[in-house]
């Protein structure tokens, strides 16, 4: 009943191009930052912030970066996990060789790093299509993992080869090291997240964002209406690569905290990206979040329902984890290939026409 | 060029201008096939030319070749009395050269309101970092004021009730529509259009033979007009090029074109009034 | 209660190794619950969490178990050894991992809640070049030694440590790293075949073990000049070669096989009484043998501890004195049914490295066990007691620890 | 000769024949990918999954073992008969089939005309869940795979050429028997899908799932099938990969090594995995001879990737892949 | 010529009973359309941009599914059987075959393999097949020129060509045609429904039509029905149509003084919506 647009007028068209056009989405959304921001500070464990919050804002930042190139410029990348490894091999040397200037510095310019290395991996794109580019884009993931772990000037010449986040703070808070508080380590992630998410919805509702999604949806067609299929291209590789970057920095410094790169940064990471991509909705900011929420939650929900309640073998519970997440993936492809966010867009469709089915 | 002031009057009393596109003994090859062989006409400013023929004579190609999609194997195009070099077809748009696609080309993962923004890339000028900004770097007032000149052409093409749907779910003719408005958004100087109005009725082949008719009177724009209805052809355009299997075989006045007894050969089977 | 989580990995890629260390580490800690009443009357808790070998799984393992009172984490695995370091410091727990984990934790004077002991990879490495000088007649000088390794900061561990030895011994040293998982090795043997080294050691784990005995057997070369940490050595490695694999050889810092008494009790109180922790067929093997020693390691810490402090349900820190006391002797091996299992031990503050020896082990294909190749060797302890200075030290000063026990 | 020259050639040969092991991966993708435009990432997992099913029925294992175990508290492992290699290969190849049908039914049916990189997914998807099952069926510790494929240095080789140029080439018997193999599978494949008139409606179902249909192709039909192919393929890579490093969870990874070679290859073209692999093979072994020992080694894994793109950045579609189309 | 067989003297080989369809769970496109196809008639299904035509004849060929679409409502039966539930494929083989909108060739295919894929499910025969490939090549010589070059790079019209002569070489005994005469040169337009009509009169091949040219459509169909919205709007023997006025002004274009040209229609006109 009021979930309706209608009586909701709209005067200009900034109003009606607002990211939320119906009243009641728009008020959902204050309260959801309201209490990201307000209420769960306040309650935060070290259980839930590493486990799972923390996690899950990172993930999500990630999943924001390759949702810009997949999902909307449609440049399918495997990636991910080398990039997220610059950002935090970035963020380290940063980090180590300039202790004095502050950790939110290091992370942004580790995101900027990235974007350079992005934009250099991403030029075969203009030759290359389709999963010929993903797999091509493998080749990064594997040469900048042998990379890392081959130069040891990456690692600081440590004996192992291991990088530790030293302790670092943010307006006197520790943020990065072992003292760092469930609080601030939560609470620095959402704002890096909050910030990520603004920019990559700004893009993505304006030119840019209509340049790339004209480059996936049919670019021979975009280049004819007058897009440039370099520039576009590797701006959708810069800037996936900067949150990806941002990601990985977080991921390293604030969540694990020590890293090797071929354990943390490998091919595996790559695909868990991408799958929380296609399966919040491939092209939907509101999607990345969704993705990364299911990937992350699901396995530790599943794990403490299977052998924290039914008490099974820890194996056997990984394993029959493994197929649950699998088949789930492929259920909710067939409900709805277009992910979660395409199926709240449709719960929403339906919320608009109730109580009428159509 | 010769000719850039000369021009005609149309029977309806409109001015034809001076030469604003010629091409120069055209050839098209792929490997064994010759989609085009030595053709040449020109387009003048503010005119419907019309290009019919036989289907694979070489018309789609030809709009190709004229928005720098594929290279012309020999031949040149000359663009506003120079010859244009050759030239990415991203380029060619931000010439002011708009286009329409046979097989329907639009963006389907975005709604029509945004297709129709695309036509607008060429002019949209804020950069990366600006658009980042949104609010505070004035993206929000650039996209406001395209949005403005883009709901124009929504009500013009009275479409406005589309507006939010993704195109992928509009019916065929819609689509030839919106295709119509994102080409017309990038204000172009020259106006491809390939066959418009294939699949549609005849009471909604009144209405794109009025937008088309329209934006030439107000606007001026040169129109080039692929198109199998003879009907439509005979009634819009100023000058007609036959063309049949990639060579010319005819060109001038509809009226002259239809009595052409090579056209009626190869094209209109039985002469059509 | 005493609540030791079971870190262990029964999926993904290592699952084949960490399924009979984790069966190991469980029956052991069972055995003492069955028989003993637990461990001073208290009884263990051992919650299993699966950690895959992925260092995020391994920290929300660490995150989900501590809050419950968790004493002593043993995550066999040197990435989530890593992550944990920092965060049992400021935890306070105690974080055991034998023979793998960060070397440089041997120095208790840094590391507080670390311990490594008996043996660490650069006793590994110390060890087994002692050994191939002795099979070479008590000179390595002239040599060639080939180390084929586990590309990943694991198996770079004993480089060092083998790059100084070779300085001392004057052999040639020559670097085969295999990328994860490795199963695809044709380079690296073509090149031993080619510059037929004399001795080829081996930092893998997983499927690159076996891969790399099989390449050997294929290139023919000398099984018993093959040698292996013992993260190299398992009944899963040399199985797939067959009775080609006979004579490999490999290092451990405990016995092997299911002849020690103490599987007598384990049988009847543990696996003829259903309560194993897997399938039951991995008793005795040399993972299985070697999840068992940690077990062991950890409630004598314990049952130290108890002693100290005159309790039974002792705390995190307690135990981390019971750890620093430990004092393992022959007779109390015996005592445990575990005679010669595993060299004596006797911890302090600052030592939590142990005395770093190991034996080896060559495989017997046709019995399908493993036979000892030679006496416990203790490792160069001059050499590796300067390199742990220097890299606990790095470590002190990168996180402002300062140094204790003095 | 010299003989850094006769290390080179004797490199190169054992490049051939590791590049023939990973054809053998790679063909399972192209014909998934030719028949449905389908980027079967679960391939690997199904090699796996078919090895582990392979030892499990040789070996007289109870399948569900340890679920039954621990849901019952019964205790069964074996049925204690063994399988002999031949009747269990046969068997293992009916599972394949087995599953085909069921992969088709439960997931391929229901996303007919979806995107592909959607369909992708949904394999990865499948990836998970086969993993998870293969443990499940037949537990997660590592087995031996032995069907009587000879191993080892090929002696006659060795001889031969010890006796011709003063050098002694190792080539493996294996890898003889995955070429051999390999040779017949690719023959029968390419005929099949050239001449035949299931492979002219492979084609057809790649390109275009509605038009397929509107002719009278039967999605589920084309899909088994050739799912069932691609299972057999899986098969014999997974008994060739099986014998060379034992049955266990890794053994999924291959699939990896079969990308740069699926590739270079064309992800449409049969003989493009064998010309692919081998291309690879060569290339990372005489990469890592020549510059391995300059910049570290262990550059295998990224420089078949590497030269893959360069390849493909004068082929975009690799090198027998079909031209992809492009028009307005 | 043609004129209509009144609808109830032969036997409806296809019913379409009041069905709905709802594409992606929520939008209604079908309110509940009727039809009947008699057997050896051509009947044309005629309407504006979005009236449903094509959604109707994917749910007779049973095509919806793949576009996330079903038939909520309603029935469909050919030749007295239900066939809502059967696949595309045996709907092929029981002789129904639908001619797509929008060409949907396979490009990477020859132009001949294209054809051949047509012949899928016939089991009469190479020879037959060489036959039936001969005639379709008789009435598109311009495919037999290009027969060896890959479809997706034929021109449109060509493409349009393939995709008849694709269905009309699984020899079926229902061909749903969607917008046939869509992008083809007027000539050929001609010689479509010239084809269509030889193979109607020659071998019996029922016909179901979408099309825009109301105008030939109209003059080739023995019955027609008139769609707007989802919704059948009228329907009637063709000759009969063609002379209804409200068809004559708003489908045929012509006015009481003949056709009008295109350029006069200059301003707002009145349309004629139906209520239904
Ligand atoms: N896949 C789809 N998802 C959602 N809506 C759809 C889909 N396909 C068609 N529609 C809607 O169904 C309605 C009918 O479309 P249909 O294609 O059947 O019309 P049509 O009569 O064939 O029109 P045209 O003559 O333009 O081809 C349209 O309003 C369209 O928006
Ligand atoms: N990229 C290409 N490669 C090969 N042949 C091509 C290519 N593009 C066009 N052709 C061929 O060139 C000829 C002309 O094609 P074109 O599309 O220009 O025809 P058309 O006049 O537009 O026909 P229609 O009216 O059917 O659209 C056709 O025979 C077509 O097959
Ligand atoms: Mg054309
Ligand atoms: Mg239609």
């Amino acid at each position: 009943m009021f979930y309706r647009e209608a009586g909701d007028f709209k005067t200009s068209y900034r109003l009606d191009s607002q990211t939320f056009p119906i009243k009641f989405d728009r008020l959902r959304f204050y309260a959801v930052l309201a209490i990201a921001y307000g209420v769960i500070p306040f309650f935060v464990n070290d259980y839930w912030a590493s486990a799972v919050l923390v996690p899950f804002l990172i993930y999500s930042i990630a999943a924001i970066g390759l949702n810009v190139l997949v999902g909307y410029a449609g440049q399918v990348s495997l990636g991910t996990g080398g990039f997220m490894a610059v950002g935090a091999y970035a963020v380290y040397k940063l980090m180590t060789a300039f202790p004095e200037v502050s950790v939110f510095i290091h992370v942004l310019l580790a995101g900027g790093i990235t974007a350079v290395v992005g934009v250099l991996f991403g030029l075969p794109s203009l030759r290359i299509k389709g999963f010929y580019l993903a797999v091509a884009t493998l080749a990064a993931q594997f040469f900048l993992v042998w990379l890392f772990n081959k130069v040891p000037w990456f690692y600081n010449y440590s004996a192992s080869g291991q990088i530790n986040a030293p302790d670092r703070t943010v307006f006197g808070v520790f943020v990065t090291g072992a003292q760092t508080s469930a609080t601030a380590k939560y609470l620095f992630c959402l704002v890096m997240l909050t910030i990520v998410a603004l920019i990559a919805r700004n893009l993505t509702r304006g030119t840019i964002g209509r340049k790339w999604m004209a480059i996936r949806d049919m670019d021979i067609a975009a280049e004819i209406i007058g897009v440039n299929p370099l520039t576009t291209k590797i701006s959708a590789f810069a800037v996936s690569s900067f949150f990806v970057g941002i990601a990985g920095a977080l991921f390293f410094a604030v969540y694990l905290g020590a890293a090797e790169v071929g354990e943390a940064f490998g091919i595996q990471k790559s695909f868990l990206i991408l799958f929380m991509v296609i399966i919040g909705g491939l092209g939907s900011i509101f999607g990345s979040f969704a993705g990364a929420a299911f990937l992350v939650l699901l396995p530790v929900l599943l794990k403490n329902v299977l052998v924290g309640t039914l008490g099974w073998p820890t194996d056997l519970a990984a394993h029959i984890e493994l197929m649950i997440v699998g088949a789930l993936i492929v259920i909710f492809l067939i409900a709805e290939p277009h992910g979660l966010a395409q199926l709240w867009r449709v719960a929403k469709e339906k919320l608009r026409l109730w109580p009428f089915p159509h | 060029m010769n000719d850039m002031t000369d021009g005609y009057m149309t029977a309806d009393g409109r001015k034809i201008g001076g030469v604003v596109m010629e091409l120069k003994n055209i050839t098209l090859k792929f490997g064994g096939v010759t989609a085009i062989s030595d053709i040449s006409f020109d387009i003048r400013e503010g005119e419907i030319r019309a290009i019919i023929g036989p289907n694979g004579a070489g018309k789609s190609s030809m709009l190709n070749v004229i928005s720098g999609f594929y290279i012309p194997t020999e031949g040149e195009v000359w663009y506003r009395g120079a010859r244009r070099p050759q030239m990415r077809p991203y380029k060619v748009a931000q010439m002011g050269i708009a286009r329409t696609f046979q097989n329907i080309a639009l963006f389907d993962g975005m709604s029509v309101l945004d297709n129709i923004m695309t036509g607008r890339l060429t002019k949209m000028k804020k950069g990366l970092f600006a658009q980042a900004g949104w609010w505070f770097t004035g993206a929000a007032k650039e996209e406001d004021e395209h949005r403005a000149k883009v709901e124009k052409i929504i009500d013009f093409l009275e479409i406005q009730n589309i507006r939010k749907t993704p195109v992928g779910r509009l019916p065929y003719g819609l689509k030839k529509r919106v295709e119509l408005a994102r080409a017309l958004a990038a204000e172009p100087s020259i106006l491809l259009l390939d066959e418009p109005m294939a699949g549609m009725n005849v009471e909604e082949k009144e209405d794109m033979c009025r937008f088309i008719l329209d934006v030439n009177d107000e606007f001026g724009t040169t129109t080039v007009l692929i198109e199998h209805d003879m009907g439509v052809v005979m009634d819009l355009s100023d000058r007609v090029v036959v063309m049949d299997y990639g060579r010319k075989i005819g060109d001038g006045p509809p009226d002259e074109v239809r009595n052409n007894q090579d056209v009626i050969d190869a094209y209109l089977g039985v002469a059509h009034d | 209660e005493l609540v030791v989580p079971n870190l262990s990995y029964r999926t993904g890629p290592y699952a084949a190794n960490g399924i009979p260390y984790a069966d190991g580490f469980a029956d052991y800690m069972t055995l003492l619950n069955e028989r003993d009443g637990g461990i001073g009357g208290e009884k263990v808790v051992v919650p299993e969490c699966e950690t895959a070998y992925n260092t995020e799984k391994g920290v929300e393992c660490y995150e989900a178990t501590k809050s419950d009172g968790a004493l002593v984490y043993n995550p066999l695995s040197t990435g989530i050894t890593y992550q944990l370091i920092p965060k049992v410091t400021a935890d306070h727990h105690v974080l055991y991992t034998p023979g793998y984990g960060r070397t440089s934790a041997a120095n208790g004077k840094v590391f507080e809640w670390v311990f490594n002991y008996p043996a660490n990879y650069w006793d590994g490495a110390s060890i087994i070049v002692k050994y191939l000088a002795e099979k070479a007649g008590g000179s390595l000088s002239g040599k060639k030694i080939a180390l084929v390794y586990h590309n990943s900061a694991y198996g770079k561990e004993p480089i060092r440590t083998l790059e100084e030895l070779a300085k001392k011994e004057g052999y040639e040293l020559e670097l085969l790293p295999v990328d994860h998982p490795g199963q695809e090795q044709k380079s690296q043997w073509l090149q031993i075949r080619r510059n037929k080294p004399d001795y080829v050691i081996m930092y893998g784990w997983g499927v690159m073990n076996q891969v790399a005995i099989q390449e050997a057997v294929n290139i023919k070369y000398p099984m018993e000049n093959f040698v292996g940490i013992w993260w190299s050595g398992s009944e899963n490695d040399v199985a797939p070669a067959g009775d080609k694999a006979n004579g490999y050889t490999t290092i451990s810092f405990h016995g092997t096989g299911a002849d020690y008494p103490v599987y007598d009790d384990m049988k009847k109180f543990v696996i003829d009484a259903g309560k194993g922790a897997g399938a039951g067929d991995q008793v005795g093997t040399m993972l299985y043998s070697r999840g068992m020693y940690a077990a062991m390691i950890i409630s004598e810490a314990i049952r130290t501890a108890q002693t100290m402090h005159g309790a039974a349900a002792v705390s995190p820190e307690q135990v981390r004195d019971g750890f620093e006391n430990l004092n393992l002797t022959e007779e109390r091996l015996t005592e445990l049914g575990l005679p010669g299992f595993a060299q004596p031990i006797t911890a302090t503050c600052a030592d939590h490295g142990g005395p770093g020896s190991g034996m080896l082990f060559s495989w017997d294909a046709a019995g399908k066990k493993w036979n000892a190749a030679s006496d416990w060797i203790q490792s160069d302890g001059e050499l590796i007691d300067a390199l742990v200075a220097e890299d606990s030290a790095a470590f002190a000063a990168e996180t402002n620890t300062a140094e204790r026990c003095n | 000769m010299p003989d850094q020259l006769l290390f080179a050639l004797e490199v190169t040969a054992n490049g051939l024949m590791a590049g023939v092991m990973y054809s053998l991966v790679a063909l399972g993708f192209v014909l998934i990918f030719k028949a449905s435009g389908i980027f079967n990432y679960s391939q690997g997992v199904l090699a796996l999954f078919a090895a582990l099913t392979l030892v499990g029925i040789q070996e007289g294992q109870v399948p569900f073992a340890h679920l039954i175990n621990a849901v019952t508290g019964l205790h069964v492992t074996e049925f204690g008969w063994k399988v002999p290699a031949l009747l269990a290969i046969l068997l293992t190849a009916l599972v394949m089939v087995g599953l085909a049908i069921i992969i088709e039914k439960l997931v391929l049916k229901h996303l007919v005309n979806q995107e592909p990189i959607i369909l992708f997914m949904a394999t990865i998807g499948m990836a998970y869940f086969l993993e998870g099952f293969g443990d499940v069926m037949w537990g997660a510790d590592i087995k031996t795979l032995d069907v009587g494929l000879p191993q080892g240095i090929n002696e006659t080789l060795e001889s031969v050429t010890d006796k011709a140029l003063g050098y002694g080439f190792f080539v493996d018997n294996l890898d003889i028997v995955a070429t051999v193999v390999a040779v017949m599978l690719v023959t029968a494949l390419t005929l099949f899908s050239q001449y035949s008139k299931q492979g002219r409606a492979l084609r057809a179902v790649a390109d275009d799932h509605q038009a397929a249909l509107s002719v009278g192709i039967s999605l589920r039909f084309i899909w088994v099938l050739v799912w069932s192919i691609a299972g057999f393929v899986a098969l014999v890579a997974g008994i060739m990969w099986g014998s060379k490093s034992g049955v266990q969870f890794s053994l999924s990874l291959i699939a990896l090594k079969a990308l740069p070679v699926l590739m270079l290859g064309g992800f449409t073209s049969i003989p493009g995995a064998i010309v692919g692999g081998l291309i690879i093979g060569v290339g990372e072994k005489l990469f890592e001879f020549f510059a391995g020992p300059l910049i570290g080694g262990a550059t295998e894994n990224w420089f078949a990737y590497v030269l893959a793109l360069v390849f493909l950045v004068f082929r975009p579609q690799g090198l027998f892949g079909e031209k992809i189309i492009e028009r307005v | 010529m043609l004129d209509a067989t009144p609808q109830d003297q032969t036997e409806a080989l296809l019913e379409v009973n009041n069905i709905e369809v709802i594409y992606n769970h929520v939008i209604l496109v079908l309110k509940g359309v009727s039809l009947q196809v008699p057997k050896g008639g051509i009947t044309a299904l005629l309407g504006g941009n979005g009236a449903g035509k094509t959604t109707t004849l994917k749910a007779v060929s049973n095509l919806l599914k793949s576009e996330r679409g079903e038939v909520t409502k309603g029935n469909i039966v050919y030749r007295g059987e239900r066939v809502q539930d059967m696949s595309p494929a045996d709907l092929v083989r029981k002789g129904v075959i639908q001619v797509m909108e929008g060409r949907h060739c396979f490009e990477h295919l020859t132009v001949e393999d294209n054809l051949l894929t047509g012949a899928y499910t016939r089991t009469d025969g190479r020879a037959e097949i060489a036959r039936d490939l001969e005639m379709v090549y008789n009435y598109f010589p311009r495919l037999k020129e290009r027969r060896k070059s890959q479809a997706g790079y034929t021109s449109g019209g060509e493409q349009q060509m393939v995709a008849m002569g694709r269905a009309l070489m699984s020899r079926p005994e229902t061909i749903l045609l969607d917008e046939p005469s869509m992008g083809l040169a007027p000539q050929l337009v001609e010689q479509i429904f010239e084809i269509v009509k030889a193979v109607n009169e020659g071998e019996g091949v029922t016909f179901l039509l979408a099309e825009q040219n109301t105008n030939v459509a109209l003059r080739y169909a023995h019955y027609g029905y008139i769609m707007e919205s989802g919704r059948i709007v009228m329907d009637g023997p063709a000759a009969a149509l063609r002379e209804n006025p409200d068809v004559k002004e708003f489908y045929l274009g012509m006015s009481d003084e003949g056709r009008k040209s295109f350029r006069d229609v200059r301003s707002y006109r009145r349309r004629k919506r139906w209520l239904a």
